[in-house]
């Protein structure tokens, strides 16, 4: 249980701050916005990401990969937490490569995993149809026929789901709306025949889509593990998820922070600097104890999921939840410290307010986590 | 008592008679009648139903008949506004010149300005804005820099105003101007009334987190302003700022009564979270959150309530109103924030189309905006800071 | 919807003040505790109460009341709450004369009211089977022979129980456990054959009893209502037990911050009154924000009990949930505002912060009452 | 590598041969073995094990072997809390000369004092008790009024400490006296060591809120102190005292250690709740807030374990110390609310008997006693100054 990150991913860590800070800060993200990026991300800043390794830290070494686990991917997922970088780097990589390798058979991983890699191939997860994370309640069937199976249905929220090359989509193939079993994963391409994609710009200034299926033929070689136990990969791929995302929302909530302090300190009301006064102070102090707490479970969550313990599935649950609630604090108080400014669009904190908001409601928000939580617990 | 039940007869009587149809239901964004010089009316009926109450004077049914206001009694408005909900009768004229600066006019204006303003505001002639913060200014309003120079037969004014909300649109702005540099803060400051046509008078539009704004800043570039647009005393703008402050602060703590999404956070919950068989919602956290809310705006509700009953009844304790800005506005950030939770990833969207609807993007909009609500017109800090010293008498540090 | 005392409340309100801080101030309350006294309340100091009328407040004339409503009673338990007076006014009137008032017949109306009126007779409520408020999960049983009923089974934690010379027992005369179908309500003398009472001293110094009943057998004009549809009666009279409860609260948490506010302004710690301190004045404006709230709630709630609305049951446990919360507040912001001395016997505060803990627990937490007006909102 | 792993096999090893079995569980409050010159063991085994224990030094592993201590480093101290708590065995020696006077005298103390105190401690021959704080002076530490005069060959001592915990049954006390009335707070505080028998010393215990109370107030009436008793410089005794305040901050966030009920809240959920045909528990506010709790909780120990790693891997972030005493106390405050909210009309008895088990008595009295927590040994507000200040640099007001 290595609470604290080796010489080797402090390393990485320091190369993706510096990295980031030079070619994806904040402004990068408004920039994008502000122009109406029809990609969403920049496929330049990708390709250097790439360069840098980031696609293939979790794939083990067969496929190209580096191997560092998911201490070492989290460490940089963190620091794009701090400058709200875009790119495809957490649905390739966290969910679409994670489901090839926990799930994935040999021809499957030789056709995917090294093109991750090399930056060849976008990912997404198509698992959410209603407007609360619920991955039992999938509805969008796959109906077996001659050729393979037959996808029908709707999905909704799919992360980076408009600039994907293929997509993991989350299909019942038997039991009913509720069940965990009879849930099937099917890699499709994502421009097959029947699909239509409408990308739906969220609140973050990221992408998502709306995808539907409207008999999508597949083979049966496009299953990812067996047929109707596809939660069985599914699950542990999405706490990997939760826990990734609650690493970047730690990143996050730091820079937030950090920024939030640095203006206690700057700014004057009343002919003192506002950081004097003992309200904010005690507001202030509260805040960098729960970053403190936040940090500890966000090692531990990471490490639980390189030494594959059975508990990964609680500490994501915990991860996520305390994540949710701490970002969300943070990026309150931030604004209301801020003041004035602090509602602007001038200022980088509302993107933060947001990028929180929206990272809150992916993979289940709090009451989910600790609903879960409780369950696994027994109680 | 019987004199009242008259009234209540007669005036429902009335309303019924004159308010049209049409303006019986609550007004959308786009259904309202903002005072101003060149007002729109969104329909005929929006016209005839203005026009029939601002010559009754119940625009402002408590300001004194003599400026053409309605002059009714303490009961007697809760009469009128009580029949006027109970038929669904929607404002007929909305501007902060009703809200803010015609109580202060009628209480600090020479009897030229009350002739010249308050008739206009009640027939809703002129749209009225209000110019107090500076930019780096924040909570600490009275170290405001915006310069006065007396020039013998009017002031000249130099400066900028920001959160002048609606500038662009309206005609005249009431001003706080620094008339006396070397006074300590509060003591050289004046109130002024500005007309926005003036040369040297302009706008521009902030752009906030929430997207669209009504937030502008003015600049004031070698403004001539007359002498008798000075409101109160020369260097005394501050008295006349804490009353209409006064106002503004109650204004806020009103502001759920503001246009928003089309469902409430109970109705939102049954669409987008959903009930299980026993007729729970599903999610119990949001369940625990949704019922917190519910019980306290109620008691928010109740509170409002209350100190009316108080005042009605002479016993007032004039400490109570001093919790509403605050209470309003967080309870109202908590409200916006919980329904974006109750929308889950409907309430996340940014752009209306065939992905979100028009109700879910106010909601998302709403919820950004509603963190400028503890922080415009007196932040929470300062309002707690007050609690603390003029209700409670805690000793300054 | 008077959300305001009228003269007569008023009047009532000042003179209970009055004679409460004469008579029953916190130190009356440490005395009992101290000389651990038999019957747990003053005789002499009830005497006087019902001289003063208090047991009478919301009787009806014809039964030698005063008909003054609960907005009377409601605003001399309020004051009970600021000096923490144990009496049996609460059990005895707000649990023993409801039921009777809303569910007795004549005969034992003339029976009962005109004696609870002259001080004679001390009625406890016998609910609770469990350590929660369930009033549906009664399994104690009632049943019929040739001579009437027969009860058999425990009660736990009956207010009062110890001393009241009658009981209202809330039986199971049919359905089970769970099911509100099939309570009935049973008047029972508190010393009649199989009953046995151990007195449980409560942390807060007050009394209950743990009662067991051995074939205890009943006539069939005890009981009162009709036979199994005894919750239509209960579950008003809880209502009203939960508002009187909730305007305890109210004065109780008032006179508690009241004491913390005289004691910021007095205090002084590095050379400055503590209450200077701006951490501390935010919590302490606060607390009064909440206050006021509660006030207005617990005012509408009682006076939803004279105008007999609907929605009493809302705001029943609209009251309950929100005094738990803020007696609870404001207790433990006035132990820490004292600190070192806020912990000692020696200070009133502790006796407060018992009681909150005592009376969040009587007639339902706050998760119970917000369940509870979910379910009555339809969520 | 390898002799870290030699050392954790040789230290099981001898554990396991030395270590009675009935010393591998964890003791209850009557078990523990407490410090003092006239210590009584609750059985021979304890007796035993602390002699085995003191004679090898691992009652205070990590001190100097000079001394008498295990003279064992961070890692090896770390192997051997591991081994102990793997094999189950209760620590063989409590006392606040162990937590919190030993290290300071180490780093403060004459050669004299060292050889004098120092293995007294290790073997548990003194019970140590502290005289800080002072009646009226709450977290203002340095306004204490016990004085201290220099009488050539001895300091005559008058005044009165109070929260001196166990000194009714301490051999020595440990106090901040005042040295110099002259100089400004701090600047005339000295550090002494004084012997509870001297005559003069007189204590009386101070009934809590929970009702039975370990704390006590102590009297010094011309009590005579030698002067080699002084701990460090004179009138430098706010050092000594800081380095030790560091110690029990630690002590107080660690409090969730000591014995409490035989139930955890999520037990006491199950025992007195109930869970629902779906396996959850009963309430669903107690379940969010039990849920909560552990959750933070778990978050706690994570982070203790977390500043350890970081120690020893050369990494240590000297801020995150500074966190714990507060959220340490106040989740364990909150703990022990939660468990008699878990516990309903059982967690609110006062006196054992038919009506409630000891663990429920024990869970009322806990939960009272824990407001203490947050107050003791440096108030949450002064924690959060300190954080505020000296971690996050927050100007001065």
């Amino acid at each position: 249980m290595p609470l604290i990150f080796n010489e080797e991913q402090r390393l990485l860590k320091d190369t993706a701050k510096e990295f980031l800070n030079s070619n994806a800060p904040v402004e990068a993200l408004r920039k994008l916005r502000d122009e109406k990026d029809a990609t969403g991300y920049s496929t330049e800043l990708w390709r250097q990401m790439v360069e840098l390794g980031w696609a293939s830290i979790i794939l083990p070494e067969a496929y190209d990969g580096l191997d560092f686990g998911f201490m070492g991917l989290g460490a940089v997922i963190e620091e794009s937490g701090h400058t709200l970088s875009a790119s495809p780097l957490f649905s390739t990589v966290v969910l679409g490569a994670s489901t090839l390798i926990l799930g994935g058979n040999e021809q499957q991983k030789q056709d995917n995993l090294p093109a991750i890699a090399a930056g060849e191939l976008a990912f997404a997860l198509a698992l959410e149809e209603g407007s609360h994370h619920d991955p039992a309640a999938v509805k969008l069937s796959a109906e077996q026929n001659n050729e393979g199976y037959i996808l029908n249905g709707k999905k909704t929220f799919v992360l980076d789901g408009h600039s994907a090359d293929k997509l993991i989509v989350v299909a019942r193939s038997s039991g009913e709306a509720g069940c965990t079993d009879g849930l099937s994963l099917m890699l499709v391409d994502a421009n097959a025949t029947g699909i239509t994609r409408t990308r739906t710009i969220m609140a973050d200034s990221r992408n998502a889509a709306n995808i539907s299926f409207d008999n999508v033929q597949l083979s049966a070689d496009d299953v990812i593990g067996e047929i109707g136990q596809g939660f069985s990969i599914l699950d542990p791929v999405l706490d990997r998820a939760r826990i990734a995302m609650a690493a970047e929302m730690l990143g996050g909530a730091q820079e937030c922070f950090d920024r939030t302090i640095e203006y206690l300190k700057e700014r004057e009301q009343f002919g003192v600097k506002i950081g004097s006064f003992q309200a904010l102070k005690h507001r202030a102090a509260i805040m960098y104890t729960e970053l403190q707490l936040s940090k500890s479970v966000i090692l531990d969550a990471l490490s639980a999921i390189d030494e594959q313990r059975a508990d990964t599935n609680q500490l994501a649950s915990l991860a996520k939840a305390r994540l949710n609630d701490v970002y969300q604090l943070v990026t309150n108080e931030a604004v209301q410290m801020h003041g004035g400014i602090g509602v602007t669009d001038e200022l980088e904190i509302g993107f933060f307010l947001k990028r929180a908001r929206v990272s809150m409601q992916a993979f289940g928000d709090s009451g989910f986590h600790r609903d879960r939580y409780a369950t696994l617990c027994g109680y | 008592m019987e004199a009242l039940q008259q009234f209540r007869a007669t005036t429902r009587e009335w309303l019924e008679a004159n308010c049209p149809q049409s303006q019986r239901q609550p007004a959308t964004r786009e259904e309202q009648v903002w005072a101003g010089r060149n007002k729109t009316f969104p329909s005929d009926d929006a016209k005839i139903w203005l026009e029939k109450m601002s010559a009754k004077g119940w625009t402002c049914p408590d300001w004194p008949a003599a400026y053409g206001g309605g002059g009714l009694g303490d009961e007697e408005t809760k009469i009128l506004l009580e029949e006027m909900k109970s038929l669904g009768c929607r404002k007929p004229l909305l501007d902060i010149g009703i809200w803010m600066l015609g109580p202060a006019l009628l209480e600090y204006g020479t009897e030229e300005q009350k002739l010249e303003h308050i008739p206009k505001i009640i027939r809703g002639d002129i749209r009225w804005c209000q110019g107090y913060s500076e930019p780096g200014a924040g909570s600490d309003l009275a170290s405001l820099q915006t310069r006065a120079e007396d020039k013998g037969d009017h002031f000249l004014i130099n400066g900028t105003k920001i959160w002048t909300t609606n500038a662009d649109k309206a005609d005249f702005v009431f001003c706080l101007v620094r008339t006396n540099t070397d006074a300590i803060k509060q003591k050289g400051i004046s109130f002024l009334l500005i007309d926005m046509e003036t040369e040297g008078v302009s706008t521009s539009l902030i752009e906030l987190i929430s997207g669209e704004s009504e937030f502008c800043q003015t600049f004031f570039d070698n403004v001539k302003v007359p002498k008798n647009n000075l409101v109160g005393e020369l260097n005394a703008g501050w008295s006349v700022a804490k009353s209409l402050l006064k106002h503004e602060r109650k204004l806020m703590s009103e502001m759920g009564e503001l246009p928003g999404p089309g469902f409430s956070p109970a109705q939102a919950a049954q669409k987008y979270v959903g009930l299980n068989n026993d007729g729970k919602l599903k999610n119990a956290a949001l369940r625990e959150q949704l019922t917190q809310h519910e019980m306290d705006y109620r008691c928010l509700g109740l509170t409002h309530f209350r100190t009316f009953e108080e005042r009605i009844n002479g016993v007032a304790d004039s400490n109570v109103p001093l919790i509403m800005k605050y209470v309003g506005t967080e309870e109202q950030k908590k409200k916006d924030g919980l329904l974006v939770a109750l929308l889950g990833s409907q309430g996340i969207g940014w752009e209306q189309g065939e992905s979100f609807t028009a109700d879910e993007i106010l909601s998302t909009r709403s919820w950004l905006f509603s963190k400028a609500l503890s922080i415009a017109g007196g932040t929470s800090e300062v309002q707690l800071n007050i609690i603390a010293k003029r209700v409670l008498g805690l000793p300054d540090a």
